[in-house]
């Protein structure tokens, strides 16, 4: 019940940035909205959705902006650079995550930053196969994983 | 403005013919004839009462409105000429149907449809020749065509009725039509269809420059109803029909409807040499050509039918000559010529008339009528030998039955015709007493081999299938009738000649005889020693003669390669027999079934009248102010657009194809913003993901893209067309633009943007506009998508395989 | 203001989308359906009558309140109103052919709702006075013109209905470039605006260009030579009553709007553009009865038949008089009433017999004579035989093509209808004359009665329309008048 | 402006022009998307391109663009893709019936 | 100032966005390129819509909720996206670059394959 | 200034597309393309942003987000398609 | 190794906003860009979303509906704005508007042009999930 009430405030916050104009009215409306959506969409909830780690989850963030940063200037690196000299791979990274949108997260996480594309989950999800750009090795593309992202995440939902 | 008792004689055979059909399945013991025979008698005496007024001179006229917009109306006009031929029309009727009920089996024919054809064919004819305005006269003119084709077909089971009754439409519908354009002219000339009135305008319609072609039109109506060459050929084939139709349709009365519109527009066309030429000639050649072919037939009913055809000629020939007689002021070759056609056409139907019903009393009693396989006749129906020797010696001109006295008034007329002095009369004149000389010896020699063959000489029984007696009394009784008219005729002609056939010439008076108030019309058996005393004389031992030797020169016709058919059906058989082909190949050759021809063609037109139009009046303008601002990235997007619209057509893949479609979509939506219109960008967008869905979910369904193996010379005319649709299209927006920005017409966009927020409560305009403003578009787009997709499902889920149709319910 | 004029294409729509809920009740459809084509035509009556009485002999309403030329306006004018008249005529008709001959999988899967949706949009295009509004239901009509001929999905019909729906695309296509240059040079929509602005423009090479475009467009629709390709095959695969109705609507549509808007905003160059109609005419005439008279399929037969007269519905407008516009009405009026009761008469006979081809069929006049004489009676007055409807139209287009000097058209008429006259006959003396064959009879006796139950009115107003023509043209003289008389409509529309 | 857009519309409907006169279903139907591509960009330049603002009066801009092309558009928009999605399914309906996207043995014979 | 803070936030954006485009061309396979894409373009959609967001609350002193929506939404959504197309690619049998140094999912496909679950 | 930063924001961009058409003719591989129309999807968020600020208006912010909405969509149902034929399966169990 | 966790997880996400964002396109589309067709595809989008991410049978559970009904429903609603007018005496389609001042959501602007593109929205979603359900289940 509580997950519901957040999603619905969250789709009151949508609406009210759809509108341009934070109003209670808006808010309202937004409000209304989001409980007509969670009505029709009643039997298709079922994830985890907890948010209340704020601080985890900024760490979280800014720890990712960084990250993406440099990734980003990796890649310009790399696709700039006169001679390709970029050693690609598909790496398999075991993760400890459980829940789907932890999974999920780290994979969004993953996949935004340093040359790397998480790119399939094996059936049961404990493993993640990552594309990566450049690969030194695949003992240290899971290690800055590991202490990057799949940290802060459990951080932050547990 | 009401009906009078002219117009109820004119439709009640029409409202009769519809109870027909009552009789003959209520009351099956009694034949249908008997009833039908009320109407005709009834019309017939209520006809005789006019004829002391029209002999007074007088003309009956009923008025009554029918299209009035139009200029139909329907009046009647009754003179002496239309009282002769109503009197024909009504008189014949009832011998024929009388016969009829003899001739066809109640318990074997249809006798319903009979005579509703019947029935139909008596009002229309009534019609025809009653009627005051000419359009009026059309409609039941055609409606003469139709009963008579339907009666040819009768027995439509047989092949040949079938070909017949084809035969008799189209060639007599297209004479139809033809008319209709000359009256059509005619209306435009003189501004209306009343012949009175057409008459009074002669003076204008003479002056008119369309004054050859609306003669000619009106005659090919008058030619192919009356059998005049080369329309004749249906006659001898409208034969199929049972002998009574015979006898009334294709002799009495039918064929003599285009006599009838030759003598009723005479007043209005014979000033003229052309219509003296035309008329009489075609009718000269008529006359020969009918005789001589009538000699070669050995079916006793294609006999009389050259022999219509023949005397029809004749009676066309001597109202040609009678019209231009009487304009060049020859008032007594006018009398002669006119008197003699008038007469003749009377005499014609008596005893062809008769002939028609012997024809079908020894076809009725042998089964056959093939002269070949009669002979000898005579003792077994005596009673029809006799009424045939009379029909025929007076279709022959012997006296002294009627047929003698028009036939020599005829020969007398042709003789007078030399006496004409213009319309180079005087050199060529010579052919009419010619001619009229030589298919008298033919007629005579049918004449005889008609009725000699068949009751003289051998009797064949082998040849029959069944053994002849004489006929029974009630079908004995019309063609008596017929052959005392014959011989009263014979004896007594002045009997007609106060009371039927001077009104008709009357009504026949052309305009050029202005200073004659009346005509006296006397006919006597002997005229002293004239030039065409002596013609008839010759005529006898000639044909005599030549009746004698007939096996001996009638190779003549294998020579002349006239013993199988007409010449003149090879003509319209090849056309018929051809029109089916050319059809089929006319429609074939562009009707290829294959879609991109059926685009080519309408591309085709597209362009070619565009550049035509564009050619004749030009207007293709160009304002160049502005390239130069265009910003660089805006060439760069087009640019790419148009490349990868390009590219389209060159893909092999047709993800890549879909790929690439999607990416015009998405920098069309791209223009649009560009060109600040959100609510387009934004459609755009959507529409083209979902359309790339539905490929998606579609390609399920079909096959990969192929290369397609066409020759060069297919593609590089869809490139042509291609090229010449894209440069079209950007030509006449260039100059549209050009022609607005010089011309400006305020749009009314403008009423938009100024009332949208204040009157209609919104301030996105485009949408206003879609659900205020012009909220009818998008209810009705919506209804499109609603089809669209009730439509998709029913394709989906609603598989018939084509029987579900028939017989479902 | 009259919102009667909103009634004939409102009417049909709300029943098609009430239908949508019906589907699977077959019985209810029905019922509902036919009440709703009984109350249409009512209502069309009283609609015509109240045009003919008008002040104007004009109504028209300006939908949503917005003056014209801003907002839509629809426009019940003479010729509009005669055309909705017949449509809901032929509807009614057709309606209850359908009742007897569709099958129950069509009426599961929409019939109805198409057929009412597809009226719906026939009605809009005649009453609309706004140029793109006219494309909107010209759409419609297509949409479920689409629909309907594939209705059924047979395999024939599926290739012949691509090819139809490929074609009218790329017309609708160029309707809307047409509409788009119209709009850059006079800024309207509005039909009698344009009329209006047109008028005053001297450059008139583009327009007349434009004109072509439109003419282009509408000819496709109304199946002009040589943009009618397409619709042989197409027409020839729905049942009957869906060809009938495509026969006797959808073509006139095009036609409708040719008159309405050569009349109205192309009037300028007639010489010229009227010409080429003229000459379009008489093409499509000829290549019409030819196809007719190649095929020995009776339906086929018919089809190109619609062709070739369509020849003759449009030289009024290419001749370009008022008299001889009366006739193209008139004969529009006539052969929608024909040329129903000659397709359902021909769905009854192949119904009969299981075969289309005339060549396998012989002597039916026999046990069918009413069904015989109704075929004559159509033929014949298709042909133009007096006194029926079609003499009439083709006599008053004949009159006033010779009136305006265009011989060449007349003589090609007249020939055209020789043909036309050889190819009916064709049918009738291989079907209903000639000897019988063994084909067993696939319908009883009632329920051939039954289905000429639908054909006997038909042939009535045939017969009707040829006895009693005068109050018919007096009718079509005054549209053709007011036609002829844009200026009078334009006064009406934007006073 | 204008005239560049014009340019654009011509190949536009050359291609279109181009891909309807191939004898392969599904080209003939990427044909009529792109066919109506070219329509809808014709309609626009018609109204005039890029005066003044979009036509939302909420902006309170000087002047603005005319609406009445963009709403057509929206309309026709519409339509076709209600047209596209029609015909795509009868597009594999017709392959599928058939077994062939080639419309050279979609002609069928003349005197069927 | 401001607009200099803008301009660079747009400036970047586009240039990762070309950058992007760069990297499709340039890399040598589809994986490579989907990964450099994925990032670039989303690093790219950031630059100019803060840029443009900013822009708006300076120039015209309008919050806009829908750019930073559209971030989110980006955000969330291309990192989905990116796998979707490389995981159907590897699934559609695209070759992975023949100079690639390993494909630890080829062997556990491998593996699976050989060990059928049951 | 921000006119003109704007203008050569749209030339690179411009020039991006140009890339992107590159791509997605060459291929080799559908997902060459798939990507080549994601970028583009992207790169047109771009290039809106750049015109809003052109034309002064926010009045595109919708279709910046819709953009961003659909190449999304369109990327999942292009994948699903090249990974199996079928984008919407009837039933994955 | 197809295992969609990301990808349903992010969808859920996803369509919640792409759906709201289609309300609200629906609801402003009167003053700002949107409107019933543009909301109603957005709708649809997310709607088709779902059933690219998942599977046709799953989503059928969720969304219940049966679409035909939908495009009669909107197209009823649609002419029942433009039958409304004409029962109060003004030409078919004529629309109104006026502003409200409600509790809590003060000054509101009710116009029946929006009761038509609510119509509109009906009908665009209804015909074009059902095109694509119905395309989708086609397997013969
Ligand atoms: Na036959
Ligand atoms: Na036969």
């Amino acid at each position: 019940m509580p997950i519901q009430i957040l999603l619905n405030l969250s789709i009151a916050i949508i609406w009210m940035l759809l509108s341009s104009h934070f109003s209670f009215s808006t808010f309202l409306v937004g409000y209304v909205i989001g409980l007509a959506l969670l009505y029709l969409f009643k039997s298709f909830l079922k994830f985890d959705l907890y948010f209340t780690k704020i601080i985890a989850f900024v760490k979280l963030i800014l720890v990712f902006i960084k990250e993406m940063i440099i990734a980003n200037l990796n890649v310009a690196k790399i696709v700039l650079s006169p001679k390709l000299k970029a050693k690609p791979g598909i790496v398999a990274y075991p993760t400890e995550l459980n829940s789907a949108l932890q999974v999920t997260l780290l994979s969004s996480l993953i996949t935004l930053t340093p040359g790397t594309l998480v790119m399939a989950f094996s059936d049961d999800r404990k493993t993640l196969y990552v594309h990566t750009i450049d690969i030194d090795s695949k003992e240290k593309v899971i290690e800055s994983i590991k202490t990057t992202f799949e940290k802060g995440i459990l951080e932050v939902t547990d | 403005m009401l009906l009078s008792l002219l117009h109820i004689a004119i439709i009640a055979p029409f409202l009769f013919a519809l109870v027909i059909p009552f009789f003959y399945k209520k009351i099956p013991s009694i034949h249908t004839g008997w009833f039908v025979l009320i109407l005709p008698t009834v019309i017939f005496i209520y006809l005789l009462t006019f004829i002391p007024t029209i002999s007074r001179g007088e003309t009956v006229t009923q008025l009554l409105p029918w299209v009035p917009s139009l200029g139909i109306n329907f009046d009647i006009h009754l003179d002496g000429l239309a009282l002769l031929f109503s009197l024909l029309i009504s008189g014949i009727g009832v011998l024929v149907i009388l016969y009829s009920i003899y001739y066809l089996d109640k318990n074997k024919e249809s006798l319903h449809n009979f005579y509703f054809y019947l029935m139909m064919f008596m009002g229309a004819m009534l019609g025809v020749v009653l009627s005051g305005n000419l359009m009026v006269l059309y409609v039941f003119w055609e409606l003469t065509s139709l009963s008579s084709a339907l009666l040819i077909g009768y027995w439509y089971d047989r092949e040949k009725s079938r070909y017949g009754s084809l035969k008799s439409m189209l060639v007599t519908v297209s004479g139809g039509f033809s008319m209709l354009a000359g009256f059509s002219l005619l209306y435009v000339i003189t501004g209306t269809f009343t012949i009175t009135e057409i008459i009074a305008q002669v003076d204008t319609v003479a002056a008119s420059g369309l004054f050859i072609p609306t003669m000619i039109l009106v005659l090919l109506g008058a030619f192919t109803k009356s059998a005049q060459f080369p329309f004749h050929i249906w006659l001898p084939d409208a034969m199929e029909a049972p002998t009574p139709v015979s006898a009334y349709l294709h002799s009495a009365t039918m064929v003599k409807a285009g006599i009838y519109l030759v003598a009723r527009l005479s007043p209005v066309f014979s000033g003229s040499s052309e219509w003296f030429w035309i008329v009489s000639g075609f009718g000269l050649f008529t006359l020969l050509w009918g005789s001589f072919n009538a000699v070669r037939q050995t079916d006793l009913k294609s006999i009389l039918a050259y022999s219509t055809i023949s005397q029809l000629g004749m009676i066309m020939s001597m109202l040609g000559l009678g019209s231009a007689a009487a304009f060049y002021g020859y008032e007594a070759g006018y009398t002669a010529a006119t008197v003699a056609a008038v007469f003749h056409l009377i005499n014609h139907s008596t005893f062809k008339g008769s002939l028609f019903m012997v024809a079908g009393i020894v076809d009725h009693e042998t089964g056959t009528r093939d002269i070949r396989k009669l002979g000898g006749l005579m003792t077994f129906m005596p009673i029809t030998f006799t009424i045939s020797i009379i029909g025929a010696f007076s279709m022959a001109g012997i006296y002294p039955f009627n047929g003698f006295l028009s036939k020599e008034m005829f020969l007398e007329s042709m003789v007078e015709a030399t006496h004409i002095t213009s319309l180079n009369m005087a050199s060529l004149g010579f052919i009419f007493p010619l001619v009229a000389w030589i298919a008298s010896v033919f007629t005579f020699i049918y004449s005889m081999i008609l009725v000699f063959k068949t009751f003289t000489g051998n009797y064949q029984p082998e040849k029959l299938d069944k053994k002849p007696h004489e006929a029974p009394i009630g079908m004995l009784i019309p063609p008596i009738i017929l052959v005392g008219l014959v011989v009263i005729f014979g004896f007594f002609p002045n009997i007609l000649a106060h009371s039927i056939i001077e009104p008709a010439v009357q009504s026949i008076y052309p305009y050029g005889l202005t200073g004659v108030e009346h005509f006296d019309v006397h006919i006597s058996p002997w005229h002293g020693f004239t030039p065409a005393l002596f013609m008839t004389v010759s005529i006898v031992a000639v044909g005599v003669l030549m009746y004698l030797t007939l096996t001996k020169w009638q190779k003549i016709y294998t020579f002349l390669r006239l013993h199988q058919k007409d010449p003149v059906n090879y003509i319209y058989d090849g056309i018929v027999k051809r029109v089916v082909p050319v059809a089929k190949r006319v429609t074939k050759v562009p009707e290829t079934g294959l879609l991109r021809d059926y685009l080519a063609y309408m591309y085709i037109f597209l362009i070619v009248a565009v550049v035509f139009t564009l050619y004749h009046f030009g207007g293709f303008a160009i304002e160049t102010a502005n390239v130069a601002e265009i910003p660089i990235y805006v060439w760069v997007i087009v640019a790419v657009i148009a490349a990868a619209a390009l590219l389209i057509p060159f893909l092999k893949n047709r993800v890549t194809a879909i790929i690439a479609t999607s990416f015009v979509g998405f920098l069309v939506a791209l223009l649009f913003v560009m060109f600040r219109a959100p609510d387009l960008a934004l459609t755009q967008l959507l529409v083209e993901t979902v359309t790339t869905a539905l490929f998606l979910l579609c390609f399920y369904h079909l096959p990969e893209l192929r290369n397609e193996k066409s020759k060069p010379t297919f593609k590089w005319t869809n490139v042509i067309i291609s090229i010449g649709v894209g440069v079209l299209v950007t030509t006449m927006a260039l100059s549209s633009l050009a022609l607005k920005s010089k011309k400006g017409f305020e749009s009314i966009a403008n009423y938009f943007l100024e009332n949208a927020h204040d009157f209609a409560g919104g301030d996105n305009v485009v949408n206003v506009i879609l659900v205020d403003f012009r909220g009818m578009d998008t209810m009705f787009e919506i209804l499109v998508l609603g089809i669209a997709a009730l439509g998709i499902v029913a394709l989906i889920k609603l598989k018939l395989n084509g029987k579900e149709d028939i017989n479902e319910k | 203001m009259s919102n009667l004029l909103v009634v004939p294409f409102l009417l049909p729509m709300v029943v098609g989308a009430v239908l949508i809920f019906f589907a699977k009740h077959h019985r209810l459809q029905r019922i509902i359906a036919g009440l709703t084509g009984i109350a249409l035509f009512v209502f069309s009556i009283y609609l015509t009558y109240r045009v003919y009485q008008s002040p104007e002999q004009m109504i028209h309403l300006e939908v949503g309140d917005w003056r014209a030329p801003f907002g839509i306006v629809l426009v019940g004018d003479m010729l509009s109103i005669l055309m909705v008249l017949m449509a809901s005529f032929v509807g009614l008709v057709c309606l209850f052919y359908g009742f007897k001959t569709i099958h129950i999988e069509r009426e599961r899967y929409y019939f109805y709702s198409f057929f009412f949706f597809l009226l719906t949009g026939v009605n809009g295009a005649f009453l609309t006075g706004d140029l793109f509004n006219l494309f909107v239901f010209f759409e419609v009509t297509l949409i479920s013109s689409y629909v309907l001929i594939s209705h059924g999905g047979k395999k024939f019909q599926l290739r012949e209905s691509f090819k139809y729906v490929v074609m009218n695309m790329v017309a609708s296509a160029f309707f809307l470039v047409a509409v788009a240059y119209l709009y850059a040079i006079t800024g309207t929509l509005n039909m009698a605006d344009l009329g209006d602005r047109v008028a005053m423009l001297d450059q008139q090479g583009i327009i007349n260009v434009i004109a072509i475009i439109f003419l282009f467009v509408f000819g496709a629709k109304g199946a002009l030579f040589p943009l009618y390709y397409w619709l042989p095959k197409s027409y020839y695969g729905p049942p009957a009553v869906i060809t009938a109705l495509f026969g006797a609507l959808l073509t006139k549509v095009g036609l409708y709007s040719l008159i309405r808007t050569f009349t109205l905003i192309f009037n300028q160059n007639p010489a010229f553009t009227h010409t080429i109609i003229l000459v379009l005419a008489g093409a499509t005439m000829i290549f019409g009865v030819l196809g007719a008279l190649s095929k020995f399929d009776i339906k086929s037969i018919i089809i190109y038949q619609i062709i070739s007269q369509v020849g003759f519905m449009i030289m009024g407008l290419g001749v370009f008089s008022a008299d001889a516009i009366a006739g193209s009405i008139y004969y529009i009026t006539h052969d929608m009433v024909v040329k129903v009761a000659l397709f359902f008469i021909a769905g009854i006979i192949i119904q009969l017999t299981g075969t289309a081809d005339i060549r396998k069929m012989g002597g039916l006049l026999k046990k069918y004579p009413l069904l015989g004489w109704s075929f004559f009676i159509a033929a014949m007055s298709l042909v133009g035989i007096p006194p029926l409807s079609g003499f009439f139209g083709k006599f008053s287009l004949i009159v006033s093509s010779v009136g305006e000097g265009q011989y060449v058209i007349v003589g090609v008429a007249l020939v055209v209808s020789l043909l036309n006259l050889f190819s009916m006959l064709r049918i009738f003396m291989n079907v209903f004359w000639g000897e019988e064959t063994d084909i067993t009879f696939a319908l009883s006796n009632e329920q051939v009665n039954g289905l000429l139950r639908t054909v006997i009115p038909l042939i009535a107003v045939t017969i009707a329309l040829g006895l009693g023509a005068e109050p018919a043209f007096q009718y079509v003289s005054a549209a053709a008048d007011q036609l002829m008389n844009p200026t009078h409509y334009i006064d009406v529309i934007l006073p | 402006m204008e005239i560049l857009i014009a340019l654009l519309i011509g190949v536009l409907f050359s291609v279109a022009t181009y891909l309807l006169l191939t004898k392969s279903l599904l080209r003939i139907v990427l044909g009529t998307v792109l066919l109506s591509h070219g329509a809808h960009l014709l309609i626009l330049t018609m109204g005039g391109l890029g005066q003044g603002a979009a036509p939302l009066l909420g902006q309170e801009a000087g002047s603005y663009t005319d609406p009445l092309p963009q709403a057509l558009i929206l309309t026709a928009i519409v339509i076709s893709f209600g047209m596209t999605a029609l015909l795509l399914v009868l597009t594999y309906r017709t392959y599928k019936a058939h077994q062939t996207d080639d419309l050279d043995q979609l002609r069928g014979r003349l005197d069927e | 100032m401001s607009e200099i803070v803008i301009s660079i936030f747009l400036l970047i954006g586009a240039i990762f966005m070309l950058l992007g485009a760069i990297a499709i061309i340039r890399l040598p396979d589809a994986y490579t390129r989907i990964n450099a894409a994925t990032k670039a373009s989303t690093f790219g959609v950031i630059g100019t819509m803060i840029g443009l967001f900013l822009y708006f609350s300076y120039a015209h002193d309008v919050i806009s909720g829908k750019v930073l929506l559209t971030i989110v939404f980006v955000f969330i959504t291309a990192p989905v996206g990116g796998f979707m197309m490389a995981r159907s690619a590897y699934h559609a049998g695209v070759r992975i670059w023949d100079k690639s140094v390993r494909d630890d999912l080829k062997e556990d496909l491998k593996q699976k394959i050989n060990k059928p679950e049951h | 200034m921000l006119h003109s930063v704007a203008f050569i924001v749209m030339c690179i961009l411009a020039i991006a597309i140009a890339l992107c058409l590159f791509r997605m003719v060459k291929g080799p591989s559908m997902f060459d393309r798939i990507v080549a129309l994601d970028l583009l999807g992207i790169t047109l968020i771009g290039f809106v942003g750049m015109l809003m600020i052109v034309q002064q208006t926010l009045v595109y912010v919708e279709v910046i987000l819709v953009l961003g909405i659909l190449s999304f969509v369109g990327t999942v149902a292009l994948s699903k398609y090249m990974e199996g034929g079928v984008v919407i399966e009837r039933d994955r169990d | 190794m197809k295992n969609n966790v990301s990808l349903h997880t992010m969808t859920r996400i996803a369509v919640f906003i792409i759906l709201s964002f289609a309300i609200y396109l629906l609801l402003a589309g009167h003053n700002n860009p949107g409107g019933g067709f543009i909301g109603a595809l957005m709708t649809a989008s997310a709607v088709v979303l779902l059933y690219i991410s998942f599977d046709l049978k799953t989503i059928k559970n969720v969304l219940e509906f049966y679409f035909p009904y939908f495009i009669g429903t909107g197209l009823i609603i649609a002419i029942g704005t433009g039958i409304s007018s004409m029962i109060f005496g003004y030409p078919f389609l004529t629309q109104f508007f006026t502003h409200a001042h409600l509790p809590i959501l003060g000054d509101v602007e009710l116009t029946t042009a929006l009761v038509f593109d609510i119509g509109v929205y009906i009908v665009v979603v209804g015909v074009t999930l059902l095109i694509i359900t119905t395309i989708a289940e086609d397997d013969v």
